[in-house]
């Protein structure tokens, strides 16, 4: 099973290269951030999925700490004064 | 043997709702509805994953970590989803 | 090929990138990205020997890992002096458009 | 097996891809989120080298206090731009392409050479662990790397808060003279500025921001204790605690819930101190006691050691907070 679980979080992780293609080609600051964040959201599954996998219980600390941390990037951008002419960067 | 089931099962659904938001990050026309994938679906797939990882916890405390994962997952979206809008509308990339 | 193994080399090929980023970076902000992210393959790096040192018990050499933290914190000590400084500089470019400003800007772009 | 060499395969192309990314890009804002996401993924990577110690410090670096220093760093050199060269971003070309083309050429030389150098390890692997788990018991941590960062290589340990401390400092120099003795500002402004009215974030401490702000650091605060606690014998430690601590002051900086004391206020100056003065001070203590610098007595070495580690997370933690609000300034906050 531990090896279905592996599977699963591969998968997790090739789900996030394809919304990678969004980040890179924008085309607004708000879809690069939104990859990100789903970055985040997909390394904390991956990393649940490896704690089932393995029973390590340092991937949940990890995932944790990710989870309680995952929203700053968005909070300094929001907080940040809007980029002066245009909009998209 | 049974609770192995209910993991896999679940999990696969979880992953499931992982492609489906990173299909809707692709295809969707317009940040603002993209937003739709990045907080629904994929909170929704971290909480699915974290309940079919729950049986397979070694310790109570452990399985209380995995509920605060997803307490903490579900929190940081609903902050999020409202705060990238804002910087969609500001910037003017709603459309 | 080992995880280690397979890591490794990704961590290489991330080495010779973000060189190529520091050493052609078009702002100072980008330059200390571009470091940050070849800090993170040396790293890394460190990792791979640790992870093959495993032994007495231990999935992977404690005196390594113990080397990289010590790197990341002041690593990140650094990064954060850094951009303190290049702030200031941008402000203190913008403060003084003469002559000044302008040697400032030549420091710049070597 | 299978399952794993994919999966690692999979985060290695997506690390070459995103650092690829960061450097290639064209604007800084898009190159600091290429960095954020980079930072993510390593956390992943160190969890598959197996070292849960190095992927806490590096997630609590990189998920949280990295990615808020670089990209206000951006926003307030870009604004500072903005406000007076009402022009382009300035521009400078960087090296011709030729040269471009040489650089990349001798930086693929340092990659192969790498990449040579890790197919090459000896086999055998070389490994100080035996030592460690020997001088474990002696030390009285069951978490070997904690063991090794106040034990062995206690003096590494004591310089990094020192650097951190000197970092500080420097970023302190960079005040102005006139805001000297006045608090940093990180978090939301009251000036007005364009657009404001039409969608800017409002700064009284209400929404999304200040929501998070008033329900996370709690849970945040006992998980930092949780690490330095649990860091004795599992995964985890000081600095990880520290900077959990450090993100959950920031939080509340900016959700606009709080602000940082002035920098001339000496209760707050002995606070960052206290934390290296006091490792330093039983280093010192070592010498009569235990016979050498930095030595603790045996059967004291571990309630020593969580003496020191509260007192360094504290210290740091206020550090980490003061590295990433930059210098005082007398910009009005809330």
């Amino acid at each position: 099973m531990s090896a279905v679980l592996l599977a699963m979080a591969a998968a997790v992780i090739a789900t996030t290269i394809a919304a990678l293609w969004r980040a890179v080609n924008g085309p607004a600051r708000s879809d690069r951030l939104m990859s990100v964040q789903l970055l985040g959201t997909g390394a904390i599954a991956a990393l649940l999925l490896v704690a089932g996998a393995t029973g390590a219980g340092s991937a949940l600390d990890l995932a944790l700490v990710l989870a309680m941390l995952s929203s700053f990037a968005t909070i300094a951008v929001a907080l940040a004064p809007a980029p002066g002419r245009g909009g998209a960067a | 043997m049974l609770l192995d089931f209910w993991t896999v099962a679940v999990a696969a659904l979880g992953v499931l709702f992982f492609v489906a938001g990173t299909a809707g990050v692709l295809r969707f026309p317009d940040p603002l509805s993209r937003l739709h994938a990045v907080t629904k679906a994929d909170t929704l797939g971290v909480g699915l994953i974290a309940l079919a990882i729950v049986p397979q916890a070694a310790t109570p405390l452990d399985a209380a970590k995995i509920l605060l994962i997803w307490l903490a997952t579900m929190l940081s979206a609903a902050t999020v989803g409202p705060l990238l809008a804002r910087v969609a509308i500001r910037n003017g990339d709603e459309r | 090929m080992t995880p280690a193994t397979i890591l490794g080399i990704g961590a290489a090929i991330i080495v010779s990138i973000a060189l190529y980023g520091v050493v052609t970076a078009s702002s100072l902000l980008r330059r200390i990205v571009a470091l940050n992210l070849l800090g993170g393959g040396i790293f890394l790096l460190f990792g791979v020997i640790a992870r093959r040192g495993a032994a007495a018990g231990f999935e992977s050499d404690p005196v390594p890992q113990a080397l990289v933290i010590t790197g990341i914190v002041v690593a990140f000590a650094g990064t954060a002096l850094a951009v303190a400084l290049v702030v200031r500089l941008e402000q203190a470019r913008n403060e003084s458009p003469d002559a000044d400003g302008e040697r400032l800007d030549g420091a710049d772009a070597p | 097996m299978i399952a794993g060499a994919v999966f690692d395969i999979a985060l290695v192309a997506l690390l070459v891809a995103l650092a690829a990314w960061s450097v290639s890009t064209r604007s800084g804002f898009t190159a600091i989120v290429g960095f954020i996401g980079y930072g993510v993924l390593l956390v992943v990577a160190w969890m598959r080298l197996r070292a849960p110690d190095v992927a806490l410090t590096e997630g609590t670096i990189a998920a949280g206090l990295g990615g808020v220093l670089l990209l206000t760093a951006q926003a307030r050199v870009g604004e500072s731009a903005a406000r007076t060269s009402a022009g382009a971003p300035r521009q400078d070309g960087g090296p011709s392409t030729i040269a471009r083309i040489g650089i990349a050429i001798l930086c693929a030389f340092v990659g192969a050479s790498l990449i040579a150098v890790v197919l090459s390890l000896p086999e055998p692997a070389p490994s100080l662990a035996p030592l460690t788990a020997e001088a474990l018991p002696r030390v009285g941590l069951g978490n070997p790397v904690n063991a090794v960062l106040l034990g062995a290589r206690a003096l590494d340990t004591l310089l990094e808060k020192v650097v951190v401390f000197l970092a500080v400092i420097g970023v302190w120099s960079l005040s102005r003279d006139h805001a000297w003795g006045s608090s940093p500002s990180i978090g939301p402004r009251t000036t007005s500025r364009v657009g404001g009215a039409a969608g800017g974030i409002a700064p009284a401490p209400a929404g999304p921001i200040a929501m998070l702000a008033r329900i996370v650091p709690p849970f945040g605060i006992v998980v930092a204790g949780y690490l330095l606690w649990n860091g004795a014998n599992e995964p985890g430690g000081a600095f990880a605690s520290a900077a959990m601590l450090a993100a959950m002051a920031l939080l509340v900086l900016m959700a606009g819930l709080g602000r940082i004391p002035r920098c001339s206020q000496g209760s707050w100056r002995a606070t960052i101190v206290a934390g290296p003065l006091l490792f330093m001070a039983v280093a010192l203590l070592g010498l009569p006691l235990a016979g050498a610098f930095l030595a603790f007595p045996e059967a004291w070495s571990k309630p020593i050691i969580v003496v020191i580690e509260i007192a360094l997370v504290i210290s740091v933690a206020s550090a980490l907070v003061l590295l990433i609000a930059g210098p005082p300034t007398t910009e009005p906050s809330p």
